[in-house]
């Protein structure tokens, strides 16, 4: 294992300290683990926390920031936040107006959000919680509850934080954030593995010619392990699962190319075309689209594919200005 | 017969720790063929938090309060699933050995994994079978309650053994709980990872009593 | 060698393809292989053309948009593109007050767009060129006109574009691009190679202790090979390079490190953490910064840092709004 | 004696793409070691086009049309380097052939060979011994210079063989243009990838020769 680290059981505190350091105009430490606007609690709003494991940076901290989250809880690498930076956050961000959490549907996050949650409330704080499932190879349709939430959270937050900046209430930053999470869906795909710093030694292994399908965001295996083959062959595959899993047909759509770490940018738009000729071909309207790393798995090559169901009001929330950490549009 | 007062606890749950560490890649490995590889990291920082709060607690620390500082290290440092659980079984042995000046006996400690093994299940939902570490920690459980009135040493040493076989067997177990679930059938023939780390707990503290009788 | 491509020999044209149709709000197509902002050109602006190879992403069609930009030329993987693009993009970004080239220093890029800016002249078109040498690692300080681009251009196409954002002049943009390129110091370190796609198979190779010192953004070896050490180390070994080539005592600084396409965010904020610490310890007052991927060499891992010697102006462009297809900032 | 004609010269270079394709990837490896490990693929890049350009050749082409041809598909396809490089070298081997019917004679691929080198040095301002393709362009057009008057084909397999040992022997030059200079003395000992494809080239040419007369 070569990474650019000291020893590997400092790599989190190290890397929140540079973190936090690099994006000191927008973010303020309020727990050793945790972070909040440096504009927090902001007077009237609904207060977004969002966090899960270390290692899928832009995903969660690098979210926080106009037009998405206002806080967020580190974890240690693939490994849930406890409760305690997940409360020190929603203490920093609540103005009274209450605060949602949003994360992946991971046991760990939510044994802690759901722990962190119970301790808010004692408090007198008015806080809910979506959970987010997007990924379609994780579980059959019928059984939603147990799919984990990977790159698709990206719209689920910025759809659900742009609605948060209008200073909506909190039963409808839960209902939107709860509507986004209902339409959008994920596939990904990977073609290595990834290595946890403090294990040293990569989670798993593919062969040169060998891909897996459905793959999630930290190196847990995915569905189906195949060849590697032609990308528009592969993004014809994961289009497939993503459409036969919801009723798009004639929809505006949000299409992501989401690159898990270690692809380039180049292959991601190679991606992004075919994706966006099969929707085309769908007659989906794609209205808003993001290229690049939006959920990550350290260093793992491979992409992932959402598509978001947008409706008007959805729609409408995408257009406007978002300035957090590490996604900023004007 | 080993008498285990606080003072004891705190040396043995340093004992457990390093006896975690060692075993961090190999805990690794297990759950990366169907987790995300990072348990015997998990474990790790949460036994190095053990082990600084081992250092932190008063002379003379009560068995409670020793047990009880696991479980706010665990608390505050793990986070995962397992933060959690091993954070509640931590304090559920707080909790069983209250008012307690030392844990010397079978039944003692019968207790003391009753009372963790309850509140893993409690707080985690699994169910025998489910592929977790109850697997693991429920058939140990049983055997040291069948050696009650015996020899603490001994009992102790067989309820590890229990334990470890049957984190092996776990092999053949199809995880219905936890990231492992979502692999069904792939994970056949994959030891869990939890179920083996509690087994190494159990090992290392059959170990350490046996070294103060001696 | 797995990547997510078709045929290589198809992979620039396709990503330029799914390049275009991600950023059609940003840029639009003006030849096969270059492009320019869609409101090109703005009359009365200054138009800056970059370009290079293929493979460095967001360098060079990444930074087309408000503040950086106005056309880019894409080349084949890692090699600079051909004048007909060049000119392409020239023709289409000339509103008449002239065009800038900037390009990093390589054999290729400037025998290529010298022929353009030859052509572009003798079409009456006013073109001027700067070439960035940022590297202090590829040769010593009194031969620095053989000194390659490579992280720094980023800042050196900020600078400059947000000044040819206010509609200054032909000679003042080659001013304080020349002033911006001269203020800037960059070291990058390799730890894996890179596969050019058409060829297959990794460029070079390195022991799984090694990492290289030095190097450059395409996969050419570094300057010096050595072991693996703590990041802390690395980090000040590459400062001290850069600090020992520029007098930057007391300045105020733009800081930024750059991943080199298979690093994660994680490890980069790990880098930033130790090299804004020596700025601070040195008495540099970092005012700007960066942290991400800014010029690639495909899924190598590693990372570059870059330094700038800010004056008043240079600092107060850096403020501006940039909306680039790569880079954004409200 | 072979006759090339202008449609001899349209599938002599298409020969000669076969024969820089089928080393693309030692090509790219020689220039990995010291440079950015692209060289094969820019060639191949090339000469793909130029073979598209022979196949859009008017029926019956020049000479000079033919290498024109070539010349454009650099300009327009590879960029790098090598290809304003081979642009300028094939139309000045264009111009060399203006108004000639064939090229036949070992003074007409001298002229054609030394107006290639002229306008590669003059773009590219190498000096001999900078480890570029003119280390091996140069000896080979000497040797070919040496046999003028002589037989066509195995002149040519001379001045060939003569680009091949240079090119081989370019591995104790330390380069001074181009990428590889940055690494002075860390390149010595290493073949220049431009020089070993130019020999390539001048072997795929007498080779063509050869096959002509029989
Ligand atoms: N609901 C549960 N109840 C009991 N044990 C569980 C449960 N879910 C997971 N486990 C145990 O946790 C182990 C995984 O722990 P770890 O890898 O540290 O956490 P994570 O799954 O969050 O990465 C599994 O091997 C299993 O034994
Ligand atoms: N100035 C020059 N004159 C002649 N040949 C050169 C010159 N610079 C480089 N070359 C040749 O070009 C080769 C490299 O070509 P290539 O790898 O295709 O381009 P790049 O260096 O842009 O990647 C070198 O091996 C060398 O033979
Ligand atoms: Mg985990
Ligand atoms: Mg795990
Ligand atoms: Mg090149
Ligand atoms: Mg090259």
């Amino acid at each position: 294992m070569k990474k650019l680290i000291n020893d590997p059981f400092d790599m989190v505190e190290e890397m929140v300290d540079g973190f936090l350091s690099a994006n000191d105009d927008i973010v303020k430490r309020v727990g050793r683990r945790s972070i909040a606007r440096v504009t927090s609690p902001i007077d009237g709003k609904v207060g977004i926390v969002v966090g899960g494991g270390s290692g899928h940076l832009p995903a969660f901290a690098g979210y926080v920031g106009q037009g998405m989250a206002d806080g967020a809880a580190f974890g240690n690498v693939f490994a849930s936040p406890p409760a305690r930076p997940v409360v020190e956050a929603t203490t920093a961000v609540d103005s009274g107006a209450g605060v949602l959490y949003l994360y992946g549907n991971y046991a760990g996050d939510c044994l802690n959000f759901d722990k962190a949650q119970d301790q808010c409330r004692e408090m007198g704080m008015d806080v809910r919680t979506v959970v987010l499932n997007d990924d379609v190879a994780s579980a059959p349709i019928d059984q939603a509850d147990r799919r984990r939430g990977i790159g698709g959270l990206f719209w689920v937050f910025r759809i659900t934080g742009a609605k948060a900046e209008q200073m909506a209430s909190l039963d409808e930053v839960f209902e939107i954030a709860t509507r986004a999470n209902a339409n959008t869906r994920t596939v990904g795909v990977g073609l290595t593995s990834c290595t946890v710093p403090a294990n040293g030694r990569p989670t798993f292994h593919l062969e040169e010619d060998e891909m897996e399908l459905g793959l999630g965001i930290h190196g847990e295996p995915g569905i189906k392990r195949q060849k590697v083959a032609p990308v528009d062959d592969i993004v014809e595959a994961m289009m497939d699962m993503i459409l036969g899993d919801l009723d798009y047909s004639g929809s505006e759509v949000a299409l992501s190319v989401n690159g898990l770490g270690g692809t380039p940018a180049e292959e991601l738009y190679v991606v992004y075309r075919k994706a966006k000729e099969i929707c085309d071909a769908n007659g989906l309207r794609v209205r808003h689209k993001n290229v690049g790393e939006m959920v990550t798995a350290l260093e793992m090559a491979g992409a992932s594919i959402s598509l978001v169901r947008l409706d008007d009001e959805m729609s409408a929330l995408l257009d406007s200005t978002v300035n957090t950490c590490m996604y900023k549009k004007p | 017969m080993p008498t285990l007062t606080g003072d004891s606890v705190r040396l043995l749950l340093e004992q457990v720790a390093i006896d975690v560490e060692s075993n961090k890649d190999f805990l690794c490995d297990l759950d990366g063929e169907v987790g995300d590889g990072d348990h015997g990291v998990s474990m790790t920082i949460g036994m190095r938090a053990v082990r600084r709060a081992m250092d932190d607690l008063p002379p003379d620390p009560s068995v409670e309060q020793a047990f009880q500082a696991a479980s706010d290290a665990y608390a505050i440092e793990v986070g995962a699933t397992i933060g959690p659980l091993y954070e509640v079984a931590f304090a559920a042995a707080a909790e069983a050995c209250s008012g307690k000046a030392d844990v010397s006996s079978v039944s003692d400690w019968v207790q003391i994994y009753q009372a963790m093994f309850d509140a893993i299940q409690q707080l985690g939902g699994a169910e025998l079978g489910d592929k977790t570490l109850l697997d693991s920690f429920h058939p140990a459980i049983e055997k040291l309650a069948s050696l009650e009135g015996e020899d603490l040493v001994s009992s102790l040493e067989q309820a590890a053994v229990t334990a470890r076989g049957a984190a092996e067997a776990t092999k053949d177990l199809k995880p219905m709980k936890g990231r492992a679930s979502r692999l069904a059938d792939r994970a056949v023939g994959h030891q869990d990872a939890g179920a083996t780390s509690l087994a190494i707990i159990l090992e290392s503290v059959a170990a350490f009593a046996a070294n103060v009788r001696s």
